[in-house]
C-alpha cells in the first residue's frame, strides 16, 4: 500500500482520523458539546455531521456526567462512542461515570459487558485560557484501572494513536494540547493506519541523560535537548510516552539504563503526576545504574495560574535546560 | 392516558388492597402469565430471605432485602421483550427475575464475587441485564444511553432503567431524564419510591409532592402507580415500553411502595421508622393482593396457591445451591477483565502474586 | 403572584418592546433608581464592548460579551441588600455592577489575573460576590450553601445565583434546585435564558417547553420573565427577594433575553446562528425600551439620555484604566493563595522558581 | 491541664472531636447522608443530632456534588462544614466541586472567600463491603493542590486530627478506614488536643528499613515489623503519615537516609498511588543513601476486587514481610 501523505496539524489530522473510522466502522459515533454544526470550539469535528448525518454526530446538552453516562450505555449496546469533553478540567463533573463505571464495567460484569470508548479532551496551557481550560487532568487517573490514557505530540502521532484508540476494546481517555492543535504542521499520511497503544517513541536518541515527556512536553524537551547539546556537548535521549497508562516501562528502563540520568518533565502538577510514577519505575527498575537522583521538571503544586501568570508556571526549554545540566553534574 | 401535570397526586390502581379490580383488567393478559409473574414475586421473596439468612451465617455479603417491592420489580422486568435491556440497582433484582435472568446469578454475586457468563448467560442466551448497580443513579444514564443506541441502530428494542426514590436526588438522575428527553429514547424509567432512602423518608429527600412531578421540567411524561399491584405496574410499564418501541420516547414512572425489611443487613431500620408505618404497608402486601386476586378469579385455589409458594421456595434453594455449587474463578482472578488484555505490568504483579500465593512455581 | 404551573408559558412584562406599560409599574419604584440602573446597564454594555477591543488588541483575555441581556443582569443585582450574597457566571458581570462591585474588579480579572481585595472591596467593603464562575452550574449549588449558611445563623440575608439556560442541564443545577427546596433556602435561583450555549440552541438543551417548568419538579415556585423587560425582571427579583428574606424559601426564575454578541470573543455564530433571529433580537434591545419609557415618563430627556451615556463611558474607561493601572501580582504570585500558608514544600519550589526567574539571589 | 484518658474505638473518638468542636465553636455544623436520626451508616455521629439540633446536625438529598457544592457555599458564608460522604469511593459524584471549587476557592478569590471544611469518608478493605465501598481515593487526590488529605490510624490520632482538621483554615479530606473503625480501643484524653497537620509520626524507631504506612496499613506495618525482627533482628523505622498531604517529607528523608532502604505500603492500586511520590521524593532526596531499590506493596493494578478476592489484593502482614526481606538483602 502507498500511502500518499500531506502536511496537516494536530486538528485536521484528528478530523482525518474520526472521518476514516466512522466511514469504516458504523459503530463509530461522536458527541460532545457544540460538536456538530459548530464542529466543536477547536474545530477537531469540523464538516463531519454534515458528512455522516446528526443520527452519528449530535450534540449533546451541557452535561458532562450525562455524556460518558450514556456514552458508556452506547457502548454496552454495540456502538463505539467517542466522545468530547469541551475541556479536559471539565472531566471531574462525569468523573464517576468515568471511574466506577466506564472503566469498571469489564471488570464489573465478569467481561460480558464493556465499554469501547475515547473520551477526546483538549488541555494544557500556553493560551491564556480562561480557569479550568488548562488543567492537566492525566496524573488524576494514574489511579484508574480499566483506563488507558493517550497523548499524542505531533499529527502523525495524533491520527494513529486516535484510531488505534477507537479500535481499543477498552475506554481510552485521549488528551490533546491546545497549543499544538494548529502550531505546526507535519507529513500525515491519507490512509488509515494505527500506532499502538501502550508504546512510546524515542524521539531522538543519546547517551547521557534520558528525558522523559509527552504532549506538548516533547517540543519544549526537544529545545532543551539542543541546548545541551551545544552547551555541553552531551547527547540526551528523548523518550515521547504517547500512552501515559499502560505506561511502556521497556522502553523507560533500557534507555535510563543506558543513560544512568534522567529528567520527567510535565505540566501537571508535580505532586502525584506522572512523573512520580516513573520515578518509581526507574528506582523499581534501574536504580543501579542511576548515576544522580532522577528530576522532575514539572508544574508547581499549585493550581493552574490564572492566564497572566501561566507563562512563570509551565515548564519552559530554560528551566528544563538547567534541570538537566543539573543532572549531568557529577 | 399518559400526562404531564394531571393525575400526578393519585396513584393508578387497578387493583385495591383486597385484590377488588377497580378498575378493569389490563387488556391481554393471560392468567398463566398473572400466575406466572406471582409465582416469580414469591421467588423474589423467598430469595431475598434467604440471601438474609446466609449473611447472617457468614455465607452472604451484605444484602439489602427486596420483601414488600415485589409487584413493582416483577412487573418492571416482565413486560420486557428478548432484545430489550433492563438496568437496575441492587433494590431491582425481582425485575431481572423477571426478565428471565438467572436467580443463580445473583445467588453468585452474594458470594462476593462477579457472576461469569456460565451462570448469567445459562444457554448462551444473554438476558441484557446489567450488573446490579451499586453506585446510586447511575444507571440512569447508562438506560439512557443503551436506548440512544437501540434508536441510532434502528432497532426495535426498548430500555428499562430502574431506581430508588433517593436516587432522584442525584445529578445523574436528572440529567439521564434530560438526555432521555431530548433525544427521544426508547426508554422507560422508573423511580420505586420506598418511602426510604436509608433512614431519609421521601419528605426530606425534596420539597416536591413526588417524584414523577420531574418528568414536566424535562419534557417527560410521567405516571404515579401503585406499585404493590401488579396489574397496575403491568399497564403503566406496557404502555411506557409501547410509547418507546413506537418511538413516541422516554416515560418516567413513579411506583410507589415500600421496603418491608432493612435498608440492608448492615442497617436497624428501628432508629428511624416508625412501627405504625411498617404496619400499614404490611396490610398492603403485595403478595397478598395478588393471591386475593387470582383466587377469585379461579386462576389459583388455595391449595394450588400453596403448591406455587412451596414450589418456589425449592426452586430458590436449588438456584441457590447452583451458584454455590459453581466454582468460584481462582484466588488469581480479580487480575482478569481490567482490560480485554493484562498489561506487561499487570502480567508481573499476576506472577509476583501467584508466586506470594503459592499458586505456581514461582520465578 | 408566584406559581407552580400556571403562567409557565408565557414571560410576565411590564414594559412591551416599545417602552409602553402593559401593567402598573411595580410598586416603591424611584424615577432616580430607575435611571441610575438604566445608567448601570449602559456602564455594563459599555464595560463589554471595551473588553472586546481590548481583547482584539491582545490586551484581554478571552470574554464573553454581555450585551442584550443588560435588563436581566441589572434587574437580578439591583435588588439586593448590602448583606445579600451574589454568584453568577462570566456572563452576569453586570448583575455585579448593578449590586456595587466595582468595574475594575472584573476589568482586572480580563487582564487575566485574579482580582485582589484593594480592587474587589474598595473602602473595605465586601460585595458578597462569589469569583464569576467558569464551570457552568457549580455556582448554583455555591447560593444554596450561601444561603443555607444565612439561614443557620438566623442571619436576614437573602442570595441569587445566576446561570444560563445551558447550565439547567448540569447535575449541579438540579441538584441546586432539589437542595434549594428541602432546605427552603433564602436563595433566588436566576437562569438566563438567552437562547444559546455556545452554538446549541435552548430547544437542544431539553425536551421541556421551558426551563422554569424544573421548579415544579422540586417543589420550588417559579416565574417566567421577560429579561429584556428592567420593570419585570425587578419586580419578579423583588418579589422573590421577598419571600425569600420573609422565609418563604426559594424561587426559580427564567429570564428571557438575548446573547446579542458571539458566545465569547473566540467563537463565530455566524456559524450557528441565523441573522433573522439576531434581528429580531436586536429590535427588543433592553436599553432602547426602557429609554423609551424613561423619556415618556420625563425622568430622562434625549439630553440627559446622552449625557448618562457618555457618563457612563468615561467611567467605564476610568475603571478599565484603574484596573490597568493597580500592580500585577509578582511573578512568583501564584503560588499565593492556595493554603493560608505556603507548605514546606512550596516554599522550596517558590525558592526554586525565584532563582529561575532571577527575582532573588537564589540559594 | 490534666488529662483524663479512658479506652475508646476510632469512632468513638471521632464523635467525641465532633462533639468538642462543635460545643466549642458554633460554626461548625455537620451535614451528609443519615447523619441525623441514624447517627451515619458507622454511628459516628451517633447522638449529634439530639445534642445540636437539626439545625446544626442536618440529613442532606441523596446527592453528593450537593453536599460538597453547598458546603462551599457554607464555608465561605461563616460556617465551618464538616460533611460525610457516605463511602469514599462516592466522593467521585463530588469530584468537581471538590478539586475545581473548594480547593480553589481561595486561590481564584485572591484570598477573599475560603473554604474551612472537612470532607469525612470511611474507606477502605478488609469487611467484605459492597463494590466502590473500599476503593482508597487518597492518591486520587495528590493532583489537587489547595486540599489536604489526612488518614488517621489510632482513636488517639483520629482525635486529634479531626479536630486540627475542623480548625484547619483549608479544606480537608478526611479518610477513615473502615476496618480500624471498632478494630481496638485506645487511652483518648477526654479533653479536646489537636495533632499538627503536616507531622507524620515514628511509630517505632529502627535502624535497618524504614517502613511509610497510613491508616490501616500501620498495624500491618507493625506486624511485619515484627515478624522481620523475629526472623533477621533486624530492625524497622515505621513511619504513619498522619497526613498525606502536605507531606511530611523531612521525616522521611531524617530516616531513609539513616537507614538506606525503605518500603512503602498501601491499599490503593500502585500505578500513581502516594507511595509512587514518595519513592520519588526519596529518590531526589537521599538516592546516594539507598543501598536498595524502595519497594512498593500496594494494592495492585487492578479496581478493588470483588469482596471474595479482596484478601488476595490487599497487603498482608506476610507480602509485607517478604518485601522487607527483600528490600533487606544485600
Ligand atoms: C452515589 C452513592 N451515594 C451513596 C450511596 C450509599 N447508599 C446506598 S443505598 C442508599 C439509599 C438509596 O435509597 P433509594 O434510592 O431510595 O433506594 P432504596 O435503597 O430505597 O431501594 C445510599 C445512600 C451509594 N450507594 N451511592
Ligand atoms: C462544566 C462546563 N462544561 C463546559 C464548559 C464550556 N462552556 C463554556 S460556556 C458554555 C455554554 C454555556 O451556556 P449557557 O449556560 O446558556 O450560558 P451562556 O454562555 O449562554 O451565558 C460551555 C459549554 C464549561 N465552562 N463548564
Ligand atoms: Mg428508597
Ligand atoms: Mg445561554
Amino acid at each position: 500500500m502507498t500511502m500518499i501523505a500531506t502536511k496537516f496539524t494536530i486538528i485536521e489530522a484528528l478530523n482525518q482520523a474520526l472521518a476514516h473510522e466512522m466511514e469504516r466502522d458504523p459503530r463509530v459515533v461522536l458527541l460532545g458539546q457544540d460538536i456538530g454544526k459548530n464542529g466543536g470550539v477547536f474545530r477537531v469535528t469540523d464538516g463531519l455531521q454534515d458528512r455522516f448525518g446528526e443520527n452519528r454526530v449530535f450534540d449533546t446538552p451541557l452535561a458532562e456526567s450525562g455524556i460518558i453516562g450514556t456514552s458508556v450505555g452506547m457502548a454496552i449496546n454495540g456502538l463505539r462512542p467517542v466522545a468530547e469533553i469541551q475541556f479536559a478540567g471539565f472531566i471531574f463533573l462525569a468523573m464517576n461515570q468515568l471511574v466506577s463505571q466506564a472503566a469498571h464495567m469489564r471488570y464489573r460484569s465478569a467481561g460480558q459487558y464493556s465499554c469501547p470508548m475515547v473520551i477526546r479532551a483538549p488541555f494544557g496551557g500556553g493560551i491564556r485560557s480562561p480557569e479550568m481550560h488548562a488543567d492537566s487532568v492525566e496524573g488524576t487517573f494514574l489511579q484508574t484501572p480499566g483506563l488507558k490514557i493517550v497523548v499524542p505530540s505531533t499529527p502523525y502521532d495524533a491520527k494513529g494513536l486516535l484510531t488505534a484508540s477507537i479500535e481499543d476494546p477498552d475506554p481510552v481517555i485521549f488528551l490533546e494540547n491546545i497549543k499544538l492543535y494548529r502550531s505546526f504542521k507535519q507529513e500525515v499520511p491519507t490512509e488509515r493506519y494505527t500506532i499502538p497503544l501502550g508504546k512510546a517513541a524515542i524521539v531522538q536518541e543519546g547517551q547521557d541523560l534520558t528525558l522523559i515527556a509527552y504532549g506538548a512536553m516533547v517540543s519544549v524537551a526537544t529545545e532543551a535537548a539542543k541546548a545541551i547539546k551545544a552547551q555541553t556537548g552531551a547527547t540526551v535521549e528523548i523518550i515521547d510516552l504517547r500512552t501515559i497508562w499502560p505506561m511502556d516501562e521497556e522502553t523507560i528502563i533500557a534507555s535510563v539504563t543506558k543513560t544512568g540520568r534522567a529528567v520527567v518533565v510535565h505540566e501537571a502538577p508535580m505532586a502525584g503526576g506522572v512523573g512520580a510514577e516513573i520515578v518509581a519505575i526507574i528506582n523499581e527498575n534501574c536504580l543501579y545504574s542511576l548515576l544522580k537522583p532522577v528530576t522532575r521538571v514539572t508544574g508547581y503544586d499549585t493550581p493552574f495560574p490564572p492566564p497572566g501568570l501561566e507563562d512563570n508556571y509551565l515548564p519552559t526549554p530554560a528551566r528544563l535546560t538547567s534541570a538537566i545540566l543539573r543532572t549531568l553534574e557529577d | 392516558m399518559l400526562m404531564h401535570d394531571v393525575e400526578l397526586d393519585k396513584p393508578y390502581q387497578v387493583l385495591d388492597p383486597h385484590g377488588q379490580l377497580v378498575r378493569p383488567m389490563p387488556q391481554g393478559l393471560s392468567d398463566e402469565s398473572l400466575v406466572e409473574w406471582y409465582r416469580t414475586m414469591w421467588q423474589t421473596r423467598f430469595f431475598s430471605n434467604k440471601v438474609v439468612a446466609l449473611q447472617r451465617q457468614g455465607r452472604a455479603t451484605t444484602w439489602g432485602p427486596l420483601i414488600g417491592q415485589e409487584a413493582t420489580a416483577v412487573g418492571m422486568g416482565a413486560v420486557l421483550e428478548p432484545q430489550d435491556w433492563l438496568t437496575g440497582s441492587y433494590r431491582e433484582a425481582g425485575a431481572y427475575f423477571a426478565r428471565g435472568f438467572p436467580i443463580a446469578g445473583v445467588a453468585y454475586y452474594t458470594r462476593g464475587l462477579q457472576p461469569p457468563r456460565e451462570v448469567c448467560q445459562p444457554g448462551g442466551r444473554d438476558f441484557r441485564c446489567l450488573p446490579l448497580q451499586i453506585v446510586i443513579a447511575t444507571q440512569m444514564l447508562h438506560a439512557v444511553g443503551l436506548a440512544m443506541a437501540a434508536k441510532i441502530k434502528g432497532e426495535n428494542s426498548v430500555v428499562v432503567g430502574g431506581c430508588g426514590d433517593g436516587a432522584t436526588s442525584e445529578g445523574d438522575f436528572n440529567e439521564a431524564l434530560n438526555y432521555a428527553g431530548v433525544f427521544k429514547a426508547p426508554a422507560v424509567l422508573v423511580v420505586t419510591n420506598n418511602g426510604w432512602a436509608i433512614s431519609t423518608p421521601r419528605a426530606r429527600q425534596t420539597a416536591a409532592e413526588n417524584l414523577a412531578a420531574r418528568g414536566v421540567g424535562f419534557g417527560i411524561p410521567a405516571r404515579i402507580v401503585d406499585g404493590n399491584d401488579l396489574l397496575a405496574v403491568y399497564e403503566v410499564m406496557k404502555e411506557a415500553t409501547d410509547r418507546a418501541r413506537a418511538g413516541d420516547g422516554p416515560t418516567l414512572i413513579e411506583a410507589i411502595t415500600y421496603r418491608l425489611g432493612a435498608h440492608t443487613t448492615a442497617d436497624d431500620p428501628t432508629r428511624y421508622r416508625p412501627k405504625e408505618e411498617l404496619q400499614y404497608w404490611e396490610a398492603r402486601d403485595p403478595m397478598k393482593r395478588l393471591k386475593a386476586f387470582l383466587i377469585e378469579r379461579g386462576a389459583l385455589t388455595e391449595e394450588s396457591d400453596a403448591q406455587l409458594v412451596e414450589g418456589a421456595e425449592a426452586f430458590v434453594a436449588a438456584q441457590v445451591q447452583l451458584a454455590h455449587d459453581h466454582p468460584a474463578p481462582g484466588a488469581d482472578g480479580f487480575f482478569n477483565n481490567v482490560f480485554e488484555e493484562l498489561t506487561p505490568r499487570m502480567e508481573r504483579q499476576r506472577e509476583d502474586f501467584r508466586h506470594d500465593y503459592g499458586l505456581s512455581e514461582g520465578k
